[in-house]
């Protein structure tokens, strides 16, 4: 098993491809091209990326792009995806308005 | 690889790779030693983004003027990574005769160290910010605060000092530092032993554990955070908030999200299962603060939340200094909630510390030795 | 012509009270509490708001609120996903360009 | 706080299935379910369930959903529909959003049942309007009864792909092709003979390089795959479509496991990041459960089996069931699990290929790559002794080739015509000795469809077949029409000679052609003649 954690490693250098303009995170409309970079730059974990570049950090929170996101890493860096974490958890689960997460129902047992 | 450099720093927080790249930048030899497996996780990313001045305490104040004067404007630029360093001022805000009492103090001392900050009133405020509500009724002005993105400044310098060369290793936790021959020379993680001729701990909270090693301590404790994040909003104003009851604090961000930090009031009695967990309460807490200020807001939706730990010192100030009883280590660490404004500026001037023996701005009010009993 | 007026397993579907509502002020009709993304395709709409960056077309993807590529500003609020809120007689329906409504012109109303 | 012995987050197949367990055993249940119908996916599978009767084998996924639901009520659980959870947090609290508040529960037990999400694929214009998920096109047709498009392709030949498809078709929609970038088919073969047979062509080592339009899907440009899954140029294929369905595998919706703070794996045998579980779905948090998708893929059935599992051990965790009843349920489940874990798509065969069939037999490699058997493989499967002893008068044609877990054709025929015998997984025998009556319960109780019962003897020259048939409209006796083969091409003309309707085949109407006899055993499909099947 490759480790990732050598962040100097060589990983060769940036290669652009003719699918680089396709878009992976739908929310906020980052390319694949710019998630390749990204790595490139040092990016190396799905929390990582999603700093750097905003993927997965939109409306849907990630839902949809992240496996994506974290296949193209572990492409980039010749190690298989499930040595990778996906990004964390985080509550809510679903968009909940400020007026309603504010709005907390009181119940006695 | 060789497992010396000049230098060792561990953390890779927002500190630990600024300092990183003002060291590589110097021409030194770096490594950093991060324990988690992502870099910056920790407070680095997990705070509200201020920029500020204002409301500081007058030992660390010097260094929050400096880095807003010399280095954020540049930065982006630097960096080659946009921190969205926004310069529009900060509004302190207060509702009541308590709270104008609180920030008329702050602003009292920091107008003493010769920052641009004054009381306002309620309609001044509103023609800076008309969305806040008229339970605002003063403010402490800065105009010269701001706010950046910490998620980008934390991993811009990252990718910078990668780029000069510092050697950035991760899921490797400082389990021990060893002097050998009287000074510090080694540094041992599970994998490794790492050696240099210095060591710079800026590791947050874990800090204390780590220099325990050699036997300093420094007195702070771990205090939880909260912060969240909404959709992204139409651009409505573009000020660093904070409150006098520290009841919120945020901005509104480049991307049209707004970013708040919050507490429910609880946090020093956290409860947790090893990891800084959400409490239950603490968002719903920091909506209903955010709405009595900001009505306009309570369509917005959360999309995320999440909590941070502070390394909070004794005196809420931190420690920047270097070690007398272990020479060549030094700390960087007890930030106490202050420290992204103030990180380019630390690093800059720990670099100086460790590369040249003295810094740009004087940080001896913030040794770690000011905690020993007065003789 | 996209409603399935009777299908050989389901039979005809339930369907509740027909209502009007407006998408982009023009006037239209749907079953009131069938989600709003259903009434509209009903309707031929395909596209529901355009992208901030790239102003790109998008409109249902995922139809169980998760992937958020379907929302629409309605009754003056944005980001409300279409394919699990129902629809309510007399709703403002608006397509969403970024973060507020796309502006209309008169003549195609 | 509102208190529940057990909470259940999600109301499909696993979640409905645990609270009802724990219920009974005496536990006061809630369930949580964000969508404003319970059930999950059952009430979008119109499919006969596979399996057998323990399985609710040849029952179709929504009348599943009902009984399940009449048994929660009936048990006493109580179901929160519209509510979200937002967050899991220590101490098993649960914070929940129903309707423009936020509500604080807290359980003794928890049990995570929230399915899982679709996986995605990316190609040129895949963020157009009319790129959709096979599950939306589920959601749309079968909840909410409108069509995802005219014309539509499908990307992916698992079992959703498949399964779609073959809805889309039922909903009035056009399917004009089945792409995988795979080599082989990778659902059951009964699933793609079903729609191979109505004319749609698959297209396996192909993939989709680009969707036209500028508002909206108006084509889509798919091409061959290299074996690094490459597209060959000079191989690309054009279809004007107004829809592509996206159909590339599930993943675990896992998030609030994770943020409970439960061990998490990635597993790609289980579909990706899964909880560390250990047998009954208790997670690395002692009275925290995950059952169904949520700690790996797999389908309706066996999460059903492993939410109750789930349920009967968050009982005895709490004491409402002693540890010899828990272990002796939970044994018998045990059993019913892993008769479904058996044969050719048990989940530990996940991606092999298989050379034989259990029987010996070599299996269809023109089913595998194109959907249908070929000439050469009805040799081998239904010209053996004990189908082709029975030459005269009415029989059953079973083209099943697969070793697929499902025996409701054995229990349908009342003349023990049928055998498959204890394993699940074998494939049908026709027990010659015994003579078919053709009352079609066989056609109608087969969940894959893959039964016929053929007539050589019908009249001079004539062959009759009867075939399932599950569009509208129905054809009406006396009608004209072209007979298919198993590829979708037209053989001749077809009369239609008999339709039957009843309660007990569920929807499912038999349609008895006339067909020359040279075509008994290739004709399978009937095709109406002013228009085609479906619309």
């Amino acid at each position: 098993m490759k480790s990732i954690n050598d962040r100097s490693q060589n990983i060769g250098s940036f290669v652009s491809q003719a699918d680089d303009t396709i878009i992976i995170c739908r929310c906020e409309e980052i390319t694949k091209g710019e998630i390749r970079q990204a790595i490139h730059d040092g990016m190396f974990t799905v929390n990582e990326i999603r700093r750097y570049l905003r993927a997965g950090m939109g409306l849907c929170q990630g839902q949809t792009c992240g496996k994506l996101v974290k296949n193209l890493i572990a492409r980039e860096l010749c190690v298989i995806p499930d040595q990778l974490d996906p990004a964390t958890s985080r509550s809510p689960m679903r968009p909940v308005e400020m007026k309603v997460l504010g709005n907390e129902e009181v119940t006695h047992v | 690889m060789s497992k010396h450099t000049d230098v060792i720093i561990i953390g890779a927080g927002i500190i630990g790779n600024a300092t990183a790249y003002y060291l590589a930048r110097k021409g030194l030899s770096v490594t950093v030693l991060e324990a988690s497996k992502d870099i910056g996780i920790g407070g680095s990313s997990r705070n509200g983004g201020g920029v500020r001045q204002s409301g500081r305490d007058t030992r660390e104040l010097p260094l929050a003027m400096w880095g807003i004067k010399n280095l954020w404007p540049g930065l982006s630029e630097e960096l080659g990574v946009d921190v969205e360093y926004t310069q529009k001022g900060n509004l302190r805000l207060g509702k009541t005769e308590a709270h104008q009492k609180i920030l008329q103090g702050l602003t009292d001392k920091a107008v003493a160290c010769g920052l641009d900050v004054r009381m306002i009133n309620g309609d001044e405020i509103r023609a800076i910010n008309p969305y806040l509500s008229d339970e605002v009724t003063c403010a402490s002005w800065c105009p010269t605060d701001g706010h950046a993105n910490p998620l980008t400044a934390t991993l811009g310098y990252y990718k910078k000092a990668r780029e000069l060369g510092v050697r950035f290793i991760t899921e490797a936790p400082c389990f021990e530092l060893r002097k050998i021959k009287g000074v510090i020379r080694q540094v041992v993680t599970p994998d490794a032993i790492y050696e240099a001729d210095k060591v710079l701990v800026a590791a947050g909270f874990d800090s204390r554990k780590i220099l325990a090693t050699v036997g300093i301590d420094v007195p702070m404790m771990p205090l939880k955070m909260e912060c969240l994040v909404t959709e992204a909003e139409p651009p409505m104003f573009l000020q660093m908030l904070g409150t006098a009851d520290a009841d919120f604090y945020g901005h509104q961000s480049k991307h049209g999200s707004f970013v708040f930090g919050g507490s429910s009031g609880f946090e020093h009695l956290n409860k947790d299962n090893g990891s800084p967990i959400s409490s239950s309460i603490g968002a719903s807490c920091t909506c209903r603060g955010i709405i009595k200020y900001f009505p306009a807001l309570a369509d917005a939706k959360i999309v995320r939340a999440w909590a941070g730990w502070l390394d909070d010192c004794a005196d809420h100030v931190p420690v920047i200094s270097p070690v007398a009883e272990v020479p060549g280590l030094y700390i960087a660490c007890a930030f106490s909630g202050h420290g992204f404004g103030i990180a380019p500026a630390v690093g800059y001037n720990v670099a100086e510390m460790i590369a040249d023996g003295h810094s740009t701005i004087d940080l001896s009010a913030l040794r770690y030795d000011r905690f020993q009993p007065k003789q | 012509m996209n409603r399935i007026n009777e299908h050989p397993i389901l039979g005809e579907p339930e369907k509740g009270q027909l209502v009007s509502f407006y998408m982009d002020g023009k006037p239209m009709e749907g079953y009131a509490g069938e989600p709003i993304a259903v009434a509209l395709k009903a309707a031929g709409v395909m596209t529901h708001r355009y992208t901030q960056k790239n102003h790109e077309p998008r409109g249902i993807f995922c139809a169980i609120g998760r992937c958020t590529d379907c929302v629409m500003i309605v009754d003056g609020v944005p980001n409300i996903r279409t394919c699990i809120t129902p629809l309510v007689s007399g709703m403002q329906i608006q397509t969403q360009d970024g973060v507020t409504a796309l502006e209309v012109s008169d003549e195609t109303l | 706080m509102k208190r529940y012995d057990l909470i259940v987050v999600g109301a499909g197949p696993a979640g409905l299935s645990a609270a009802i367990e724990a219920a009974r055993c005496g536990m006061k249940v809630a369930v949580f379910d964000e969508n404003a119908k319970p059930g999950g996916q059952l009430f979008k599978q119109i499919h006969k369930f596979f399996g057998s009767k323990e399985h609710q084998a040849k029952i179709r996924g929504y009348k599943i959903g009902e009984t399940l639901l009449a048994e929660a009520d009936e048990s006493g659980v109580e179901v929160f529909l519209n509510a979200t959870v937002a967050g899991i947090y220590l101490d098993k609290e649960v914070l929940v959003q129903i309707g423009e508040a936020m509500t604080h529960f807290k359980a003794d037990t928890i049990i995570i049942a929230t399915g899982a999400a679709e996986n995605m694929v990316t190609f040129d214009g895949w963020t157009l309007p009319g790129v959709i998920g096979a599950g939306a096109a589920q959601t749309m047709m079968n909840l909410y009864g409108i069509k995802p498009g005219q014309r539509v392709l499908m990307l992916g030949s698992g079992n959703v792909g498949l399964v779609v498809s073959f809805q889309l078709m039922q909903a009035g929609c056009e399917v004009v092709a089945l792409v995988d970038a795979a080599p082989r088919i990778g659902g059951y073969g009964v699933h793609a003979a079903k729609i191979a047979r109505s004319g749609v062509p698959f297209y396996l080592s192909h993939t989709i390089t680009k969707a036209d339009g500028t508002d909206c899907v108006t084509g889509v440009t798919i091409a061959e795959v290299d074996e690094a899954f490459t597209p060959i140029p000079g191989t690309e294929k054009h279809f004007d479509v107004d829809t592509i369905c996206l159909a590339v595998g599930l993943s675990p919706m896992s998030q609030l496991l994770k943020m409970a703070g439960c061990n998490m794996v990635d597993d790609p045998r289980r579909g990706g990041q899964v909880p560390l579980v250990s047998e009954n779905g208790q997670t690395s948090i002692p009275g925290l459960f995950a059952a169904g998708d949520v700690s790996g893929i797999e389908e309706a059935s066996s999460a059903m089996i492993g939410g109750r599992m789930s349920g009967l051990a968050a009982a005895a965790y709490l004491g409402f069931l002693s540890e010899q009843d828990k272990d002796k349920r939970l044994a018998d489940l045990e059993i019913a699990l892993d008769s479904l874990h058996q044969g050719m798509f048990a989940p530990g065969s996940k991606g092999q290929a298989f050379a034989k069939t259990d029987e010996g037999i070599a299996v269809s490699q023109s089913l595998l790559k194109k959907g249908y058997l070929d000439d050469t493989d009805l040799e081998r499967f239904f010209h053996r002794s004990d189908q082709t002893d029975k030459k005269s008068g009415i029989h059953p044609v079973i083209e099943c080739t697969q070793n697929i877990p499902c025996n409701p054709c054995q229990d349908a025929c009342t003349r023990g015509c049928i055998k498959i015998g204890k394993t699940i997984t074998a494939l049908p025998r026709i027990d010659a000795a015994n003579s078919c009556t053709g009352c079609g319960l066989c056609i109608a109780s087969c969940s894959g469809q893959a039964i016929f019962l053929v007539d050589e003897d019908y009249a001079p020259g004539y062959a009759s077949i009867t075939l399932p048939y599950e569009f509208l409209p129905l054809p009406q006796k006396g009608q004209l029409g072209t007979a298919l083969s198993r590829s979708g091409q037209p053989l001749s003309t077809a009369e239609i000679i008999d339709v039957r309707s009843a309660k007990a085949f569920d929807h499912t109407t038999l349609v008895t052609i006339k067909v020359p006899v040279a075509q008994a055993m290739t004709a399978r499909f009937f095709k109406p003649a002013t228009h085609a099947a479906g619309q």
